[in-house]
Order: C-alpha cells, then structure tokens, then sequence
C-alpha cells in the first residue's frame, strides 16, 4: 500500500519538473493540473485504505551523513493525511478551469503552477514527518509555497499586502514552535517525536512555557482569534482555487500540531483546557460576527473559517478536560466532533470558496452588493453553494450538523461528568455554540439571498461563464457533505483510529459507545427525506390540478419595483452588526439630507475588524514610533560619530567597574 | 437507545397531533374574540382556510427561482419531524434518542434558513425586511432553548428529551423552581417563534409591522397552506413543550396524563389569548430586551443548579 | 610546509606588484584568480590536514580559528575574483579609468593584509596589519569618484583609524597585565593563554573593553556603526560583498582573540555579559533602520549590522550558542556575497538605489531577480538554507543558558526585523512593471555573477545539513579552546 | 628628565586650546614631535638598548618632519588659511583643556598606587588623547581632524612610554609607517575634497545620513 503513496510523491515531483520542459500555458496548466490530480488519486488510495483497514506504517529513513529522520502514519497523521489529499485533488481539478482567465489576462502561471505543487507535495510531508528539524522544515517550505501560490495576481495591492500578512504570519508562528522543538528537545534530548510522548518528569515552569509557546505558535498558523489578523488578509487574495485549499486545509496544519502537543504532554493541567475552550470560544463568536460586517465574499468565508476553527477548537478543549478527569470516553467525543468537524469544514469551505470562485469567473467582482439573481445564470453553483451554507450552519441533514452534535454531547456529557463550575462553563459553551449557530444562519441567508437570488443589482449585467471543470468538484464535494451528513457511522469510522489512539478506548469500545448512536442517525434522516419527497409529490400534483401562473412579485400594490429596491447586504445585517458595535467597528459613509429639495445621497456601511485594527495595526505604528525614537544615530555628521565613540567607551568602562561581574 | 418506538399507538398520536394543530390556533382566535367581545369565526375555520388554499391556483414571482418552491415543503417537513420528536404528557414520542433537544432545535433551524431564503428569492423590500428581522430574532431564539432545556438536561443528567420529562420529580428538592422557570422562558420563546401578539402581531397586514407575516407574502395556493399550517404545528409543538415540562401529577396513571395535557392546553391557549387582547406590539427594538429578559430567566437555572449543592 | 605559507603569503605579495605594474586588465584579471584559487586551494589542504605550516611560538601560527576565518576570507574574494571581470567591463565611464586600474592591486594588498591578520599571533603585529587592511580598501570604496563615495571613505578612513587607536591602548593594557606574570611579557596569543592565570585581571578587563570599543568601528556593532554602513552602501557591489562578508569577519577573529585571552582569565563572564551587551544593541539599532528604510543598499548594509550583532550576541552566550555563531559567520558570508552582488547589479541596470521606484524586477532582470529573492529568502532564514540551522543553534545554547529575558528580546528584535526586509523586499520583488514604463531594455543574459551568487547561497545547505567533518572539527577544537563543552 | 619633558608636553596642549590657526596647530606638532623623540633619548640613556635610539630617530623623522611638511604642503596648496571660515574663538576650550589635563593626572596617580606605572607620562598621555579628541569635536574643519587626530597618536605614544610596555622595535616602526601612510590617504582625500567643493575649505561633509 505504501507504494502508491511514494508514487503519489514521486509523480509530484514529476509535476514540478514539467514547467521547465512545456511552455505554452494553456497546455501546461492541464498538464501538471492533471497530474497532481492523478498523483493524488494514488496516495488517496493508500491513505484511506490503511484508515479504514488501520494499518499504522513506520519508516526511519536513514540518509547518509544526515541521520535518521523517522516518518510514520499513526491514526492522526493517516486522517490529516486523507483530508489534505482529498481536499488538494478537488483543488487541483477546479485549477484547470479557474486558471483558464489568468491565461487569457497573459498572467505567466509558470512559477504558480510550481509553488500550487509544492505546497501540496509540503502538506503531505508536514504530517508524515516526525523529527522535529524536518517538521520545521516542511512547515516553512510549506509556508513559502504557500506565499507564492497567493501572490499570482501581483497587479493589486490589496492581493501584495495579503501575500506579506500572511508571510509575516507564518514567520512568527513559526518562531514560536523554534522556541517550542527547542525547549523540548532540551528536557529530551532528541529530536523525535516518539521521544516526546515518552518524556515524563515535567517541572511546572517548563511544562507552562511548553504549553503557551506551543498554543500560540499552532494558534496563529489555525486562525484562533486574537491571531486570526492574517487570514481574512490573505485569502481573499489568493485565486479562488487556493484560498480554498488554504482555509480548507492549510490552516489545518495548525490543528494537526494542536493534536500533536497533546500526545506529548500526558499530564493533566486543567488550566489549559478552560485557556483553550476561552480562545476557542471568542474564536467562534467573533469570527462569525465580523463575517456578518463584511461584504466582501471571499473575505466573509475567510472570517467563517476563523469561526469554525473555534468550534474545532471547543472540541478539543473537551478532549483535553476528558484527559484531565482521565474519562476516555469524553476524550474520544470532543476528539471525535473536533477531527470529524476538521474534515466537515475542509469540505464544505472548499465548497465555499471554489463557488465563490465561479462568481468571480461570471461577474469578476466579489462585492456582494453588486451581485444578485446569480442562482439562475450559475445554476450548479448556486445549488452547491446552497448546500455548502446549509452545511457550514450545521442544519441537520448535512456534515456540519453531525460534528456540531457529537461537539454538543460531549458538552452534556462533560458537564455531567465533571462537578463544581464545569456544567455552568460548558453549558455556557454549548449556547454560545447555538448563539455561533444563529449568527452563521444569518450571516449565510444574507451571503445566498443577496447574491444568487433576487435580482441583479449592478447597472451593467455581468456576462461570462460557469468554468466547466468546476462541475464536477462542485457536485463531488457537495455529495460528499451530503454523505457524510446522512451516514454519519462511516465517516467517523475515518477518525476512528485517531479517536482511539489519543483516548486510549479500544476499537470495540469506540465502536460500540461512539460509532453505534451515531449510525442510529441514518434511519431518523432517511425518513425526514422520505417525508419531504412525499410531500413535494402531493405539492406537485395539488399545483398540477389547481395551475400554475408567473407574475410580478406583490409589492404591495407598488406598481415599478425596481432591482436596487431589493433588501442589500448591509441593511440586512445592519441591526445584528450594530449590537457588537463596540467589538465590531462598523463604518456608515452617508451624508443626513438637511434642506428640503435633497440632492441624491448614497448610503453604505464598511465593517473592519477592530481586533485586527485595534490590535495589530495600531501594535505596528507603536513599533515604528518606538523606533523612530532611535533614529538620530545616524545623523551624517562625522563629529557625532566621534563622540559616539568616546561615550561607548566610557559607559562601557562604567558597566565594568561599577558593576561587580 | 432505541430510537424508533414500536407502538403504533405514539405514530397514531403523531397523526392525531398533526390534524389537531389547526384546532388549537381556532381555539387561540375564537378566545381572543370572544375576550374583546366578538363573536369570532368559528373554531374550525383555519381547517376550511386550509382546504381553500388547497385547491386554489398558485402564482410564483418571475424572479423567483427554484428556492421559492422547495421552501414550504421543506418548512413543512422539518417542523412536523421536530413535532415527531416531542414527548406527549408520559408518552415517548415516535423518535427518541440521545441528544434529540439538538436536532430540534436545528430542525427549526433548518426550517427558518429556507424560509428567509424564500422570503429574499422574491427580490421585494418587504420580504426583506422580514427576512432580516426573522434572521436577527432567531440570533436569540436558540441560546433561549439550549439554556433552559440544557440546564435541565444537566440537572437530571439525562440527554433525550423523553427522558428529561420523565426525570422530573416535583419531590426532588430545587425541582419546582427548575419547572417554573423553564416553563416562563419556553413560553416567553413560544410567543417569539410563533408571532404571537406582544413581538409579532399574526393576524396585521401593514408591511412595517410584520415579522413571520410578510415572509410568506409572496406565497399563494399550496405553498401557503403548507406555511399556515407548519405555522400552527409550531404552535403546538411548543405548547406541547410547555405542557411536558408543567406534568406535575407524572406517577398518575398515563390516562389521566393525556387528560391533564388537554387541560393545560387549554389553559395555555387562554393565557396566549389573554395576553393578545391586553397587551400591544413592541416596538421592535424592544424584542431584543424581552430575548434577553427570557435568557435571563434561563440561565437562572444552571445558577442555582450550579451553587445548590 | 613552506609551499602552503607561500600559496597565502607570498602569491598575493607576488600579485599586488604584478598587477600595480602591468596596465593590461586582462593579465591582472588572470593574476588575481590564479591567487585567489591558489589561496583556497592553501586554505582547504590546511583545514583538510588541520597543521599549522609556521613554527610555534613564532609571531604567525594557524590554529583552528585562524583556519576557519582564513576560511571565509579566501572563499569571499574567490567569489570576488570570479565577478571582478564582468563588473570591471560594466564600468565604461571616462572617470572610472583610475580607479579600474588601482581596482586590482587593491584587491590583492587586502587579500595579503587580511591574510596577515589572520595568521598573525602577537597583538601588536595585529595591529599594524589590521591598519593596512583599512589602507587597501580606501582606492576600492572611492570607486566611484562621486561626491557619496569621497565622503564615504573620509568617514571610513578617520572613524576606523580613531577606532583602531583604542585597540592600541587596549593592546598596552593587555601588556602592563602580563608585567603582573612576571613571566617575560610577550604579547603572543599563545603565551597569553597558557599563562592567563598570573595576569593582573583589571588590566584585561580594561584592554577587553577597550579592543571592543576598537574594533566595533570595523565590524559594525553599534554605537560604532554609522561609518561602516556609508562605506559599504556606497561601494561597488564586489566591494561591498567583500567588506561584509571577509572584512568584518576578519575583524570579529580579532575581537575572539581577545575573548579567547579574557576566557582564560576571572574576566570570562563580565567579557560574555559585555558582548552581549553589544551584540543586543547592534541588533536594536539595526531594527531601528530596517524598519522603515527607502534605500535597499542601506538596508543590506544594517542587515550586516543586524548579523554580526547576532554573531555577538551568540559568542556572548557560550557553549552551542557559539558554534552558532561561527556557523552563522560563515553563513553571512555567503549570503552577503549573493545580496551585494545582486544589488550592485540592480543598481547599475535600474539606475536607482529607492526601493519605491524599483518595478518589474522580475520582468526586466529575470535572472538578477531570481537570485536576488532567493538571497532574500536565504538571508532571513528560511530552511533549507543555512542561516536557519545556525539560528536554531544559537537558540538552542540560549535555552541551554535559561535566559529567558535574552530570548525573548533576541525574538522580538528578529521579528521586527524579519517584518521590515521582507515589507522593503518583496514590494521590490513583486512589484509589477507599470504600464506607462518601456518593457524594451533586453532582458539580461545568464552572467558569472548569477551562477557564483546562486553556488554561494546553495553550497551552505550541504555545509548545514551534512555537517562535513573538515569544518566542524575545527569548530569543536575553537569550544574546547575557548572552554566550552558542547 | 622624562617628567619635564611631558610637562612641556602639557603646555603644547594648553597652547593648542588657546589658537584657532592651522600654521599654529603645525607647530604644535614639531613640538609634540621633538618632546616624544626627546623622551625616548632620556629612556636611551637609563638603559643602553639601541632600539630606543632608533625609534626617537624613527620619532624625528616622522612626526617632525615628514608628516607637518605634508600638512603644511596641504594648507599652502589649498589656500586654506585665508578660506576657512570657520576660525571662531571659544573661550570655553582652554578650560575644558586645563581640566582634561588635571583630571587625567589626578587619575594616573590613583592608577600608580595600584599597578607600578609613571605617573606623569601616563597623565599627560590620557590628556593628549582628549584633548585631541575634543579638538575633532570641537572644530568643523576637515584638516583639524586631522590634526586632532596625531595629537592623539602623540599622546597614544607616550603612554606606551609611561605604561613601560616596551614594544619590540619592528612593531614600533610599523605603528609609525602606519601613521604616515594614513596621513597621506586623508591628504589625498582632502586634495579630492576640492574637486567636489570648490567653494568650501573642506567643512565637514553630512550628505549621508538616513
């Protein structure tokens, strides 16, 4: 089986050598599009096979004069390593036609095509590896492609400015996890992974140090709050085919390393777990209630995914109180919801962004106020996207409902379990969960309405095309939520070996306490689409009697309703945005009509995120204010220089004598 | 976990509940008449509404797409499944497994999505409006239900709604407090899903006013049926609620459950028509407070479970 | 034996007068890579056989650290030989006549002064040697004859020299310490070591803090850097490469030798608080100027400052954060080599030195723009390059020492700095050639200096990765010398 | 012998505060130049080595003659004297000369208690090097530098004197070989100064600042 993953690998490499041999575009683009798509094909069938059949693999590849860096596929690795491959295979085929208009536009896409390989072929080897060096490595290696893969357009400034946020972001996440491999390469002396989870006899101090340089370092590269300022920066910028894959995968990389730190560190510290269930919680709120400020598309995604981080992350803090209390059947439900919600969002986030993705290709904007009617030009967009915002608000036929619920239990379940504060804590939890859940329903009502349905607001109706190779993503990935929303048993027979491995419950167990209630979901949806189809066929037949006639919508006897008269994005959300006005930041630009004969006025309202303006810009200016301060050394005149010196020596000479060293 | 209940006696029920849900909106109005002195129609006509819609022609707007037509169907479904999963006085209903409380509450989730999107597919102001109002009221509606029926799952420790019902003794000693609460905020919950007077008035047709009214606007013929009548099962799905919480006689013998269920019922529908004669709408910035109050009273559950002992 | 101390000695003597006689470019072009192999080739066979070819206890011997450093300087002017003849055609202006003619004898006295400086063991011969590699570089910074450059060098010349009169002073105090021994008072490194113990210990400490205040001036740390970041932003491109990678290098071997005299004595850890002192403040002032700077010669200029600060932070510290540091020298080296290049390059094809008015880079220099990003991505440390394993090294001897304050300082100053070059960087790489603005100069052919640039950025992943033993044992030998374990 | 000769030594410095022409400032370095070759004779009289009588020779030559002919050369080319403006006379220098020097011996004394050193030498060395240092910092002409610059090789010379670390003459010879050849680098320089600024006397030169 491990064949099929090293040729996966291999035909990767392949893919990035062919740039340097064809250089028509159009050709190329299909070319190594294609074979990335075949290359991950092949490693797909390796990684859900021993998923499914749970044949862990262990390598130690020795390189000469190197040393030995282990690689291995425990049940963590082989889920991560599925979602990854499954996500970049839809991504790569939706390349092929979404690449199609930087072709025509005379955009060389040479290097991009490299760098969209890259990042793929470092994914994969980020969660393989486990050597602390080499996982730095991959993680940067992962980190630049990544960089290169946004900044395709390098026209616009915005797409520049997204590419730095996100290139100063990876940096610093990755300085955290330096300090972090370091410090425990320090207590363990090596740099292995499976040395770690052996390492016993924390001290306090360490372990805390650990614990924090760990979080943030992971935090920032997932998106939690107060590190989230990136994101929303750089997707948006990205082509649609990898912000995609990012919000559905790369930021994946992070939750992967969260996971990871776990297995490390089997002593219980309850601190953290509530530490993390906090992030995770404001991750979730704020995310979804800036998305609702904004009215950019793609960038609205990019603040869902910030949100959806923080349920994964509530999972995962219930996972780690589970350990605290040692319940491995706690464990193994919140690990489950977050893992499970992990490969829910990866999917229908795709889902998302590659439908926003045909937007841009039809009306080559993003700007939801200038869009509308679009669900009867695209038609399989527009029932994709439907069912991509149905699932990411967690209603229940489809995937998001089944992690939100397993998330749920395990709160009940949690709080049951556990006394003193926890049951008011997690219910706490579990409402801001519901209160996240309102919020995404109206933030998505007002994505869908305003841009598929209704009319089209913009003066000059957009011509263009459905980006043919899309199709089939669209429809794969929307059948997929549908699957796993309605057999929700075999889906989690994927996390199953994860689940297993860091709760420590048997497979029958699992089976039996996770698996089983879950399969009992299948009839209850079955017969909830039985009822509907019954239902549409009475509806059908009634209206097939009484007929059926199209007229003008009823406006209330108002006779010459036009399309700029339709309910816009801001008004829709104005009121729900103006309650988090002190968090949220809400711009309005209109002028009050003051005399009697007005001339016309133009309304519209910009939400920006005070986190990010708050807190990162104004941290930026503080810095360069700071600095400035030191910004007469070098002043130019040569006689200050002198004196510079004189003063080095005398301070210098102060310090050795005064100060007894 | 059984999750399908074999006796055909809760399906019949189900039928049963679902025809009957009609009968209590008559009864709601023929109250409220009778209370501000009017003879009002009779208890049955929201039946012969319901067959008229039926056969009547149905008009869809020509900017009305595919949406518009799954809608009701949709709305429909999800309500009377989530009526399928109610507990009637000591009953079970058909369907009852762990952790049912979230799939209704997404349920109606589910049914509110499709009905704002309906209501915008129509590319009209006044839909709009109502969608965007629907969509902020419903922000609140859910932590309303997770708080009360959360707080009571952890108290009595168990996670399926049947099994909540049937874990509450009035003997136990903070019980009493837990019911009345709970009680007040799922009513206070049912007057904001169902439109009922003090946050939606259902029976105006000025455009400013409407909430859930002017969402189906546009809807006419069977699609309209289809709205009117998930509107009243809503209705009773949450009296029923209201109604399983408040059964303080739960070790009569199950007749005389069913019985008292009826009554309370009936009492319910007196206060809803009580409170419609006597009180007039909020102002709409309003609703957000009266959310508020009803959360509040909800998180006083947990506060008391959670300092009692 | 005597071949190998001819090869380094004798050939660039040889060279200097050769070339300061002939007129003809192209002999002294030849000339001067016929040194510079033979230099290398001297430098390798001795690192290779880890011998030192000079009888002991003479004024001149080899020991591992010379060895090493001897390494840097020989592999940056091979570097620098390679280029010289594209860079010298470029340059076709009337006034440059001179200053190509004096180009070559130039190169070649510093090869032989730096070379000196290295091998030489007593501090007062040091002295009078380190002078005359300021003297060489003088014609070789006034290359451009422009009113910059004249009072580039003026800086250079006068701050340098000043600095230097204080690492004479503090080369008499090191001498009134060993009157204290009562052994006879040599000046020899090697003397000094074996008899550390006997010297009078406040003598030392003032000749250690005095050779500091010295040699700053040369290798840039703060508050002596200011004439170091003229002279290098404004000298032609080889030059600049030269000066950061070898001539601060060479000066950082003397700032060690001291150290290595103050390790041995009670004043190890006031001289390891001090160039940690030091080597903060350089980094804070480098940060300083990175943050917002428009010219990006100045920038490559405080980014040596930022390194070498670095380098002394790390030497400060000890133990593997040391080895760090040697790595990390070696490093910059090789990074700077491509940067300089690639800079003098943009320079002289876009004829502009402001990062804003930079465009298209990648369109018009399709190859000084590759090899330019890459440097950038080598010179902030993303692996696989080097720079990024010696980092971790000096991170992992912080750690070791449980420094926290020092880290977490040392991390925030690299982040500031990494947002600052890369806000400065990438908007010049990326920045798209505006329509307004002929595409119509030919796009650049594949030159010498790309293909040294890109070897030098590529041959320090084998060196980081691999770990060849040839290097790293020396490495080791310098610890134990210094009295660290590893 | 050697204590009067650096008191002499003080009293060039003191003199060095009190004028602001350049034909002075050459003077005063033939003086400096005699007083250290003048040292180094005494010191050859105590104990006989031949080194020290060919470094004062080596002293003459240098500083006495080759290196303030060449300055002197500078000035006459460039038409200095008549073109500098910036001659103005501060009052305040003689005073902070006069303390530099008290200062300094005062601190060479506390020194001598502690490591055997002459005291005078020593003193008045330290007070060479800052007052030439204060005469960089103080005027804004590029030669006065330099000036101030050999007045602290000067003072750098006799400390090697007072401090007794006797270097072998080899070294000796180079610091002076060194000295020259950088005086004539920076004479070169100034010569350029003119081709660039014409009009000034060579001010000092501020264009490269960030």
């Amino acid at each position: 089986m491990i064949g099929f993953f090293i040729l996966g690998l291999i035909l990767h490499l392949a893919a990035m050598a062919i740039p340097a041999v064809v250089h028509d575009d159009r050709l190329l683009n299909r070319a190594v599009n294609l074979l990335n798509a075949f290359a991950l094909a092949c490693s797909l069938v390796f990684s859900l096979n021993s998923l499914l059949a749970y044949q862990p693999w262990e390598m130690r590849l020795a390189l000469p004069m190197v040393g030995i860096i282990p690689l291995a596929c425990d049940g963590i690795t082989l889920f991560f390593l599925f979602t990854f491959q499954l996500l970049s295979l839809a991504g790569s085929v939706y390349a092929i036609g979404y690449l199609e208009q930087y072709i025509e536009r005379g955009i060389r896409i040479r290097w991009h095509l490299v760098s969209f390989t890259l990042l793929i072929l470092s994914m994969q080897l980020v969660v393989v590896v486990q050597h602390a060096l080499a996982f730095l490595v991959a993680w940067e290696l992962m980190a630049v492609s990544a960089y290169f893969c946004i900044v395709l357009e390098k026209q616009r400034p915005e797409v520049r400015r997204g590419g730095f946020w996100y290139f100063v972001a990876t940096h610093a996440s990755a300085l955290f996890l330096y300090v972090f491999f370091i410090l425990l390469h320090e207590k363990s002396g090596s740099w292995e992974f499976a040395d770690y989870a052996r390492q016993t006899g924390w001290d306090a101090g360490t372990l805390a140090l650990l614990l924090v340089t760990g979080f943030v370092g992971f935090a920032i590269k997932a998106g939690f709050m107060p590190f989230h300022a990136w994101l929303p920066n750089a997707h948006p910028a990205a082509p649609a085919h990898v912000s995609g894959l990012l919000s559905a995968i790369n930021i994946k990389a992070g939750i992967y390393g969260i996971v990871r730190m776990f297995m490390f560190f089997p002593i219980d510290r309850q601190a953290f777990g509530w530490a993390l269930l906090a992030v995770a919680l404001v991750s979730a709120i704020g995310g979804v209630w800036y998305a609702l400020a904004q009215h950019e598309m793609k960038r609205l995604l990019a603040y869902h995914s910030v949100e959806n981080i923080g349920i994964i992350g509530l999972g995962l803090a219930v996972a780690w109180l589970g350990r605290c209390i040692s319940s491995p059947s706690l464990v193994a439900l919140g690990l489950a919801g977050a893992l499970l919600h992990t490969l829910n969002h990866a999917v229908f986030k795709a889902l998302l962004f590659f439908g926003a993705g045909n937007v841009y290709l039809y009306a080559h904007t993003s700007e939801i106020e200038k869009l509308g009617g679009l669900a009867k030009v695209l038609p399989v967009t527009g029932a994709a996207f439907l069912i991509g915002a149905v699932s990411i608000c967690g209603l229940p036929p489809l995937n998001g409902f089944i992690s939100e619920f397993l998330i749920y239990k395990s709160f009940f379940q949690g709080g049951s379990l556990m006394g003193g504060h926890a049951p008011l804590a997690l219910l706490v939890s579990a409402v801001s969960l519901a209160f996240v859940g309102g919020l995404a329903v109206a933030c998505f009502t007002k994505l869908y309405g305003v841009v598929f349905l209704g009319e089209n607001r913009s003066k000059t109706p957009p011509h263009g095309h459905e980006a043919n190779s899309s199709i089939p993503v669209l429809v794969g990935l929307a059948t997929l939520c549908g699957w796993i929303g309605f057999a929700p048993g075999a889906a989690l027979r994927l996390v199953a070996p994860a689940v297993s491995e860091m709760s420590g419950l048997p497979a029958i167990r699992l089976g039996r306490e996770l698996i089983a209630p879950m399969d009992e979901l299948t009839p209850v949806f079955a017969l909830l689409l039985v009822m509907t189809l019954l239902t549409l066929v009475v509806k059908i037949w009634a209206q097939k009697k009484a007929g059926v006639r199209l007229r003008e919508t009823w406006g209330c006897g108002y006779q010459n309703v036009t399309a700029r008269m339709q309910y816009s994005a801001s008004s829709f959300a104005e009121e729900l945005v103006k309650l988090g006005q002190p968090l949220l930041g809400l711009k309005l630009h209109w002028k009050p009509i003051t005399h009697v004969l007005p001339e016309p006025r133009t309304f519209s309202s910009h939400g920006f995120d005070q986190v990010e303006q708050g807190l990162w810009i104004r941290l930026d200016r503080a810095i360069g204010r700071a600095l400035r301060m030191l910004r007469w050394i070098q002043s130019g005149n040569i006689r200050h220089y002198v004196v510079y010196i004189f003063a080095a020596l005398i301070i210098y000479l102060i310090i050795a004598f005064a100060f007894v060293w | 976990m059984v999750t399908f209940s074999s006796n055909p006696f809760s399906w019949l029920g189900f039928v049963g509940l679902a025809a009957g849900a009609p009968l209590l909106t008559g009864i709601v109005n023929k109250l409220k008449a009778r209370l501000s002195g009017r003879l009002g129609a009779s208890v049955l006509q929201p039946y012969f509404d319901l067959v008229r819609l039926a056969r009547k022609e149905t008009i869809y707007s020509r900017s009305s797409g595919f949406i518009t037509r799954l809608a009701p169907v949709i709305v429909w479904n999800t309500t009377a499944f989530a009526v399928l999963l109610l507990p009637v006085g000591l009953f079970p209903g058909p369907i009852s497994f762990d952790g049912d409380i979230i799939l209704l509450a997404y349920l109606l989730g589910l049914g509110r999505f499709l009905q704002i999107l309906a209501a915008l597919d129509v590319a009209s102001s006044f839909e709009g409006m109502g969608a965007s109002r629907e969509a902020r009221f419903a922000v609140f509606a859910e932590p309303i239900f997770f708080f009360t029926i959360g707080s009571l799952a952890l108290v009595t420790g168990r996670f399926s709604l049947e099994s909540i019902v049937a874990g509450i003794m009035w003997d136990k000693p903070l019980f009493p407090i837990f019911i009345i609460v709970s009680s007040i905020s799922i009513f206070f919950l049912m007057i904001t899903e169902c439109s009922r007077m003090p946050v939606d008035d259902p029976n105006t047709h000025l455009e400013l006013t409407m909430i859930h009214e002017v969402m189906i606007l546009d809807a006419s013929g069977f699609d309209l049926m289809l709205y009117q009548h998930a509107a009243s099962l809503k209705l009773l799905l949450y009296s029923l609620l209201v109604t399983s919480l408040l059964n303080p006689f739960g070790w009569l013998n199950p007749a005389a459950g069913v019985a008292l269920v009826v009554v309370v019922l009936a009492v319910l529908a007196a206060c809803l028509a009580a409170i419609e004669t006597l009180m007039a709408r909020f102002r709409l910035v309003l609703v957000p407070q009266f959310l508020l109050y009803a959360t509040v009273i909800g998180v006083l559950n947990i506060l008391i479970f959670t300092f009692s002992h | 034996m005597m071949l190998t101390i001819l090869l380094l000695l004798g050939l660039p003597l040889l060279s200097t007068v050769y070339t300061a006689r002939s007129r003809s470019l192209e002999k002294n072009h030849f000339a001067t890579l016929a040194t510079g192999a033979g230099h290398l080739g001297a430098t390798l066979y001795l690192l290779l056989t880890r011998q030192n070819p000079f009888p002991t206890r003479a004024w001149f011997g080899l020991d591992p650290l010379g060895s090493f450093f001897l390494l840097i300087l020989s592999h940056t002017f091979f570097a620098v030989a390679l280029y010289s003849p594209g860079f010298l055609q470029r340059m076709k202006k009337p006034e440059y006549h001179p200053s190509r003619w004096l180009y070559y004898p130039a190169l070649n006295s510093y090869l032989l002064a730096s070379t000196l400086v290295i091998v030489t063991q007593h501090f007062g011969l040091l002295w009078v040697v380190i002078e005359l590699t300021t003297f060489s570089l003088v014609p070789l910074i006034y290359f451009y004859r422009s009113k910059e450059s004249l009072e580039a060098v003026w800086k250079y010349l006068f701050l340098v020299s000043l600095g230097l009169v204080f690492l004479l002073i503090g080369i008499l105090a090191l001498g009134l310490a060993t009157k204290g021994a009562g052994a006879h008072a040599s000046l020899v490194v090697t003397d000094l070591v074996r008899d550390a113990a006997k010297l009078d210990p406040l003598w030392v400490k003032t000749g250690f803090v005095l050779a500091l205040v010295g040699i700053s001036a040369k290798i840039g740390l703060a508050p002596m850097h200011p004439a170091d970041i003229d002279a290098t932003s404004n000298a032609p491109g080889p030059v600049a490469a030269l000066m950061a990678g070898s001539l601060r290098s060479t000066a950082m071997l003397v700032l060690l030798r001291f150290y290595e005299v103050a390790c041995h004595t009670s004043v190890r850890v006031f001289s390891q608080r001090l160039l940690m002192i030091a080597g903060a403040f350089s980094i804070l002032v480098a940060a300083v100027y990175i943050w917002r700077s428009r010219d990006y010669k100045r920038l490559l200029a405080y980014s040596s400052v930022e390194h070498l600060g670095i380098i002394t932070l790390a030497t400060g510290i000890g133990g593997v954060a040391m080895l760090g540091a040697l790595l990390h020298t070696l490093f910059n080296s090789f990074g700077k080599i491509a940067l300089f290049f690639m800079a003098g390059r943009i320079n002289r094809d876009l004829q502009t030195r402001q990062i804003d008015s930079v465009h298209g880079l990648m369109q018009r220099l399709p190859w000084s723009g590759f090899v330019f990003g890459l440097a950038f991505f080598y010179i902030i440390g993303t692996p696989p390059f080097g720079l990024f394993f010696s980092e971790l090294l000096m991170l992992r001897g912080m750690v070791h020492a449980r420094d926290w304050l020092v880290l977490g300082l040392f991390l925030v100053l690299l982040m500031i700095i990494f947002i600052g070059m890369s806000r400065a960087l990438l908007r010049m790489l990326q920045s798209p050639q505006p329509v307004g603005l002929p595409t119509g100069k030919p796009l650049e052919r594949f030159h010498v200096a790309h293909a040294v640039s890109f070897y030098a950025l590529v041959v320090s992943v084998p060196i980081a990765i691999l770990r060849p033993d040839f290097l790293f044992g020396p490495l080791r030998s310098i610890l134990t010398e210094f009295g660290f374990s590893l | 012998m050697t204590n009067a000769l650096t008191i002499l030594f003080c009293l060039t410095l003191m003199y060095l505060a009190v004028t602001t022409r350049l034909s002075s400032y050459v003077l005063i370095l033939v003086f400096q130049g005699i007083l250290v070759s003048g040292v180094y004779t005494v010191s050859f009289f105590e104990n006989f080595s031949a080194a020290h009588l060919v470094i004062a020779g080596a002293v003459l030559l240098f500083r006495t003659i080759l290196i303030p002919t060449y300055i002197v050369k500078i000035i006459r080319d460039l038409d200095m004297e008549h073109r500098d403006q910036t001659r103005r006379y501060h009052p305040g220098f003689l005073l902070q000369i006069s303390g530099v020097i008290i200062a300094a011996l005062l601190f060479s004394y506390q020194f001598s208690r502690i490591t055997p050193v002459l005291v005078i030498p020593l003193g008045t060395a330290l007070a060479g090097i800052c007052s030439g240092g204060l005469l960089i910092v103080r005027r804004r002409l590029l030669l006065a530098h330099v000036i101030g610059f050999l007045i602290i090789e000067n003072g750098l010379f006799l400390l090697g004197v007072g401090v007794k670390a006797d270097l072998p003459w080899v070294i000796e010879l180079g610091t002076f070989l060194d000295l020259f050849v950088l005086i004539f680098l920076m004479g070169i320089a100034i010569n350029h100064l003119k081709s660039h600024f014409p009009e000034g006397a060579g001010e000092d030169l501020t264009t490269l600042h960030d």
